[in-house]
């Protein structure tokens, strides 16, 4: 009954070698009778072996969705659905994972039952973004297999001018250098967001990451346009015996080229005795020398998060990072986690009213000034903002005893 | 038609009711972990109790009979849980330090290859291609297939100075984000106009306005209302062809390979950096991608030989100096790596520092 | 009226005429050097003769007979020999131990302070300012006069981190250049433009082009052609002044004194680098401008206090951080000190390096 | 017969306090009777209170030369000359010194016999760029006092649109350090400019200086169109023996502080047994080690030039520090000398040709692109030009075979 497999002498190479190979999935999918992925794939491989032969696409985008959101499907139809009809229709739905990606087989198992039936069977774990992909889809079974994604408690990620599907690291759930609940925050943020991820009404998009510590193991600082990170304001904590042990485990001179040496600000010293000597107020929690000696040295006891904002890939002005907007801030309490999300809603809402079509946050800042967008969010400017303050004078500072005295004032109330 | 059903808008679950128990018990309480082996980490707790976390490989966009198949692992050696890494790799976890090794056994059994921990080379960030993209000028599955197949050994074993970052990209907008290294398409000519096409489909101010050097203007070609491209001008950067494919950009044989090293999202030492252009012109040569591969491995190996423990790709390449770098990894020098975009002047060795 | 001379156009004199002899001996051929005290350098070669250096401060803007007793004192110690410094100290040069004293004592005795050697203060770079300029905001000969007299006992002693570099300015335009700590004026307020005279003595056209914000246009005021500027562009910064004097920019009250820290020339272990804006609107009080010398000896305070041996001012901010210096200096942080100029963003912290 | 010293409240502040006062200096020309300077410093002085009692300045500019020469004079006339008619013409001239600042008492007791007669009695040691400055003259005496001075064998130095006075370091004169013949290189460069800097004709100034290493004595780096420093190639000179004497002296913490935390490439290590570990190939040259042990540490022996071209102050883009264009170049035989000349030369035509008008070498460079400057004068692209490749793609690369072959030819006959 069912159609042959195409002849696929290029893809056939991706087959060889020690590492998974997508093709075999592809393949075995396509094998499989009885279920509607045989057919979509036998589609799929042809056209993509055409496109392996031509070098070139074939997908053409359009609008697809599920009743009730404007965006998280992402359509594609064929450009030679005339040669591959049974992939003429390919649509990916993004769904959005728990925090950290963690799973149960139970759900996992269900996940791809859903998909063995809806779907092509082809399932990507992660987007770069974070969204599980489910990838393949035609266009009757795209509300079906939505409305057992959700049913599951699952709801459906970011795509177009909205807010994204965001990304966490593994955070306090098994990581010891973990400044802050990711996982937490990740969810406050996001669910409370998710009018602005399903009908995206921005002019452009607004990504979220959250990594545990300047590691940034989740990507944030230039992939985020909002970057939440873990950081310490008081001394590091030093267990000098383990330092001992770890300076006799690498010899002395290997213990000051890696550690010492290697420290942005030197702020280590190494001290005759081989104990450590720690420099906090130099210290820019980078984490290396935590890193290096996990057992001996760890981020202070007064912990919380940064926030960076502005990050971006490369469009039309070239990539940016973010940069500080917040420099400390508790997320421990509550309240703490209210004002957080009360802060990221003023974000959105000053971006959607300020940046112009197709400028991301970063742009706008850049195109308005830091200290515009500061005021707009009622934030406090904060020396960690720069890296260094201006080198030219080309500046109109007439208002400068009025900056001044706001300076002042902020200090002494901080201070009360 | 029956009747449509309301999503529950409910956002992200809860990661707990997921998580292997072990993780739930020591939440926010771990004081410390190192690496038994490669792919193997061990995080001990405050309490004491230690968990062990093994990671394989996996090829991402998977068929259902592999993820059931990782499920299957996960039900007999960690009580049914496991979670994905920001890599897409997948990791086991157990407190049953017996479990290990016949854990990585059923994972390589499996065709999982074990590995991608501490200063190995993890697996290669992933983007759509053409499997999926409407504007790709590659695939990024076979990319990532046929580079992890040369880098494998690489994943298994942790000899390189530190963690290798490696990203794809099948357009420039580079949806794989900066990395130690980056292979991204590289377009080298100006978009050919599908005249015929652009008064049906393109809303052109748009597209002009999305041109980062304005070098589309509105033309009237045969009477019709269409674009053109100042040739000059024109970066070749591609951005035009999302809001206009009219604007064909991907060539069989101009759309290139670039690779790209040095870029690094951490601020662990130095400040995060952005990834810097040492190779281009590299054919985009399906299905296996020699040149690229070769590029990229001699790039591994002069980083595995030189550098020092803890230094990333850029820092060692700070250290020992770009000239270092072009000479060592035997790559040829042109003008087009001088940068030459906005601000560009501060990538000039503004200093005496001078490497010889 | 006799004819006129034709120059001889001889350019540079060669130096070695004017040398003492045991420099011209040992040319090229120094092995090393120390300093036995502050002020005094000696330099031993290859062949084992040494070389005392004494160097005093002037004040560059000398008259006759502060030269003549510079003279008088190199004639009964040095031979008749003695140099300049690029920072216009007076060095003087005996191959004699036992001269090194006397000299210092003659040296004293005249007025002219031993030190400026090693890691001390060196005399404040200068410029013309009121005595000469035709822009200047202030008189660089008052201000550098008046922080002497304050740094005196830092120039003859060598007690801070490293080197310092002062220099002023007394307009934007800073001949001075860089500095571990530059003190140059600011306006704050757009040129008050002088109509009346514009028509006579202004190329327009030039003077648009000097406004590096575009601020400038042509304008008929009373019939006449003159400029306007659009005082909402306008940064202020004096340019379009010394090609069009009727852009009146200077002003007693709204052209104010700023601060600025850690330029630096050298490529000694880190890059040179750009001065940054740390205090503005100080008056410009004549004659003493006491508010800029308790800016600048509390900065100088903080700096020999907490930095470490070598770290030149900008070092050692960078080290410590941007929020621990103006902490420690108690100067105040305004939306000023962000950077706005073309590429500004370079210079907010794109980064989790922070600094508490 | 001569007029009254003015009253200078303000001034005579100045006159106050340990370091010497130019006001005393003033009021010692002012005092003197029987020389031309005594009433000219009276104006002097009243105009100079009268700008600290006002806050302003009070000179204009004109056009005062020498004849043969279109520079080197700076002209200025007062605008309250009504007041102070003694000082309303106070003009400077601008002489050369001879490279490095030497002189001998002979010289400078003959220059002031010269400005006592024909000028002021004011004599500033040295300008920002390196002139002597005799401040003060008279329109009638510039001519008489400039034929005495170009007859001791000074010539005129720069001001306006041409090439200017250069400045060197104290050099192989009296510093261990210099790489090179920073007078030699000086004397050679600016006395095959005389023309250029006597009739300026260039769209803007052009500065050279000379430093004779990373150290910069001379300010090369942002202070000069054209920085030349000196560099070594080969392996600095360790005396190990001395390295040990360095560690005993400061302790080996502080010595690692000092010496081994503060290099900025991390080449160096400390030994076990206090000797010192080198990796030349990471040193960039910054001599920061080397001017901490100077009895240990050494250039190489294989010494030369580096070449940064760009510096300059602030006006319309901001500061720019010189980059370079020449990593190494030996400068040691006469035809090496020649050689830079040529390509200083090179340099002017090319500023001269391709410059808008006010507009410095560096602001050039940066509008046109460093690549083009470098295929203008025949410069081989070197990878120590730049800081790091490109970040950004935004460049069309279909050249990109070709430049390859370029720099595989370049690669193989220096190979030869
Ligand atoms: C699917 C995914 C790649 C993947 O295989 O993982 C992806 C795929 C696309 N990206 Fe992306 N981006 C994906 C993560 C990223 C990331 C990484 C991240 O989020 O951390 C970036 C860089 C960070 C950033 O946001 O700047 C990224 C930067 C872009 C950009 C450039 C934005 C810019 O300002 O420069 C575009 C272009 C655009 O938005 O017009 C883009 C546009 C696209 C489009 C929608 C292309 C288009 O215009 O049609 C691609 C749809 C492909 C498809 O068929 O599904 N994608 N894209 C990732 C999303 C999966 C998910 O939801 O989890
Ligand atoms: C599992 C994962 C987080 C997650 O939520 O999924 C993770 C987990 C850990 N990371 Fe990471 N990192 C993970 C992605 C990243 C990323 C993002 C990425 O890979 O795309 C980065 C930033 C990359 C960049 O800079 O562009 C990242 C930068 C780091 C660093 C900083 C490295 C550096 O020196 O710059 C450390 C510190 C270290 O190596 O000790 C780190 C350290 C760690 C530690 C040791 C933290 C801990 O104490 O547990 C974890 C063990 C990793 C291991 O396998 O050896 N992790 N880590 C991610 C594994 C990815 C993978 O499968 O390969
Ligand atoms: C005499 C003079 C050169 C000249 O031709 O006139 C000179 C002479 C020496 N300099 Fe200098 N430097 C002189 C101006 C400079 C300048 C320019 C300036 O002052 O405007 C700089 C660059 C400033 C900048 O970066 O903006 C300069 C940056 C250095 C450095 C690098 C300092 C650093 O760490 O950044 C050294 C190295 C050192 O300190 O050992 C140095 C070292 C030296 C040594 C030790 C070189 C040697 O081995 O003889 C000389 C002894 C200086 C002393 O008095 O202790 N000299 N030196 C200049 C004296 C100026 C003065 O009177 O104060
Ligand atoms: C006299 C001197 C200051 C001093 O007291 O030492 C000086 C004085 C003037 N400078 Fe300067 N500059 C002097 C060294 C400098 C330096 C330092 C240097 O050469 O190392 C610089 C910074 C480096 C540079 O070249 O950029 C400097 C950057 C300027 C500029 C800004 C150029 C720019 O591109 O940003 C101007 C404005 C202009 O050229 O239009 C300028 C213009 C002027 C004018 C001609 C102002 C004017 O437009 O009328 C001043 C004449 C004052 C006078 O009455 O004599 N002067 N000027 C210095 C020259 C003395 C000498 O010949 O030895
Ligand atoms: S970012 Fe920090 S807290 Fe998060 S997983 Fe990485 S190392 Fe751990
Ligand atoms: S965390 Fe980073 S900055 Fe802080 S002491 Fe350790 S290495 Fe230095
Ligand atoms: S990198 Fe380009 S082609 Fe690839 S998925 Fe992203 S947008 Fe599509
Ligand atoms: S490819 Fe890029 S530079 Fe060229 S026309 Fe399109 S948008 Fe503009
Ligand atoms: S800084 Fe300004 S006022 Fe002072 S000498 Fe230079 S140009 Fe004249
Ligand atoms: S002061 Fe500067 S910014 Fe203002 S008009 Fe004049 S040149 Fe333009
Ligand atoms: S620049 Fe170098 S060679 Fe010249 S005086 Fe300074 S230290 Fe000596
Ligand atoms: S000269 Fe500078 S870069 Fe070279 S080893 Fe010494 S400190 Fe390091």
């Amino acid at each position: 009954m069912s159609k042959k497999l195409p002849s696929t002498p290029m893809l056939d190479e991706l087959e060889k070698g020690p590492w998974p190979s997508f093709v075999t999935g592809l393949k075995r999918l396509a094998n499989t009778e009885g279920k509607p992925h045989g057919d979509i794939m036998k589609g799929l491989l042809g056209q993509l072996e055409h496109s392996y032969q031509t070098r070139k696409g074939y997908w053409k985008g359009g609008t697809v969705g599920v009743f009730g959101y404007g965006a998280g499907v992402i359509a594609r139809f064929s450009e030679v659905a005339s040669q591959y009809p049974e992939s003429s229709e390919f649509h990916t739905l993004r769904i959005m994972p728990a925090p950290g990606f963690f799973y149960d087989t139970k759900t996992l198992r269900q996940m791809c039952d859903i998909w063995e039936e809806h779907g092509s069977g082809l399932i990507a774990l992660h987007g770069q973004s974070g969204d599980i992909m489910f990838q393949g889809c035609r266009t009757d079974q795209v509300q079906p297999a939505w409305d057992k994604l959700n049913e599951m408690g699952f709801d459906m990620g970011g795509a177009g001018a909205g807010v994204r599907t965001a990304a966490s690291c593994v955070g306090p759930a098994r990581c010891e250098q973990a400044c802050y609940d990711t996982l937490a925050a990740h969810r406050a943020i996001i669910n409370d967001f998710t009018d602005d991820i399903h009908r995206p009404s921005l002019p452009y998009k607004m990504k979220f990451k959250f990594s545990g510590c300047a590691n940034d193991c989740a990507n944030a600082t230039q992939r985020a346009d909002v970057a939440i990170l873990g950081t310490w304001k008081d001394e590091m904590q030093v267990n000098q015996t383990e330092v001992q042990a770890k300076v006799k485990q690498l010899g002395r001179k290997e213990f000051i080229n890696q550690v010492i040496r290697m420290c942005p600000t030197q702020a280590l010293g190494l001290n005759d005795d081989d104990t450590l000597d720690v420099d906090n107020k130099s210290c820019v929690r980078c984490m290396h020398c935590i890193n290096v000696c996990t057992k001996a040295l760890k981020p202070g006891k007064e912990r919380g998060i940064c926030i960076l904002v502005g990050g971006k890939r490369t469009l039309k002005v070239g990539d940016l990072m973010g940069t500080v907007v917040v420099p400390f801030m508790k997320l421990e309490s509550e309240e703490d986690f209210e004002k957080l999300v009360e802060l990221a809603h003023n974000m959105l809402d000053f971006f959607a009213d300020n940046a112009l079509e197709h400028e991301r946050t970063g742009e706008m800042i850049e195109r308005i000034g830091l200290a515009n967008y500061l005021e707009g969010l009622g934030l406090a400017l904060d020396i960690n903002m720069i890296s260094q303050p201006r080198t030219n004078s080309y500046v109109r500072t007439d208002g400068w005893d009025e900056e001044v005295r706001k300076w002042n004032d902020a200090k002494s109330s901080a201070a009360e | 038609m029956s009747e449509l059903r309301r999503p529950n808008e409910t956002g992200v679950p809860d990661s707990k009711q997921f998580m292997h128990p072990a993780l739930v018990r020591n939440y926010g309480k771990w004081a410390f972990h190192d690496r038994p082996r490669p792919g193997v980490l061990r995080h001990v707790s405050d309490t004491g109790e230690a968990v062990f976390t093994v990671k394989g490989g996996t090829q991402r966009q998977m068929d259902i009979f592999t993820i059931r198949t990782l499920c299957d692992i996960a039900d007999k050696f960690c009580d049914g849980h496991l979670r994905f890494t920001t890599r897409s790799s997948a990791e086991f976890m157990t407190t049953d330090e017996t479990k290990v090794k016949p854990l990585i056994e059923a994972l390589e059994a499996a065709g999982f290859p074990v590995g991608g921990t501490g200063n190995s080379v993890g697996f290669i960030s992933h983007t759509q291609g053409w499997l999926h993209c409407d504007i790709p000028g590659t695939d990024a599955s076979g990319v990532v297939k046929a580079l992890m197949d040369e880098l494998v050994d690489e994943f298994k074993n942790e000899e390189m100075p530190n963690r290798v970052k490696i990203t794809t990209s099948c357009c420039q907008i580079n949806c794989g984000g900066q990395g130690d290294i980056a292979i991204n398409v590289q377009h080298t000519k100006p978009p050919v106009i599908n005249h015929a096409l652009v008064a049906g489909v393109c809303e052109r101010p748009a597209v002009i306005a999305r041109c980062p050097v304005a070098a589309i203007r509105p033309a009237l070609v045969d009477g019709k209302p269409s674009l053109e491209v100042d040739e000059k001008k024109c970066v070749c950067c591609g951005a035009c062809y999302p809001p206009c494919p009219p604007m064909q950009i991907n060539d069989p044989v101009h759309s290139k390979i670039a690779v790209w090293v040095g870029g690094k999202h951490s601020s662990t030492r130095s400040k995060p950096m952005f990834h810097k252009l040492v190779a281009a012109g590299l054919p985009n040569n399906a299905p296996r991608w020699p040149e690229v591969a070769e590029v990229v491995k001699k790039i591994l190996a002069t980083y595995k030989a030189d550098a020092r423990p803890w230094e990333r790709m850029g820092e060692w390449i700070e250290r020992i100096g770009w000239p270092r770098f072009f000479e060592m990894t035997e790559l040829p020098f042109t003008k087009y790596h001088v940068d030459t975009w906005r601000g560009g002047r501060s990538n000039l060795n503004a200093s005496a520092h001078l490497h010889f």
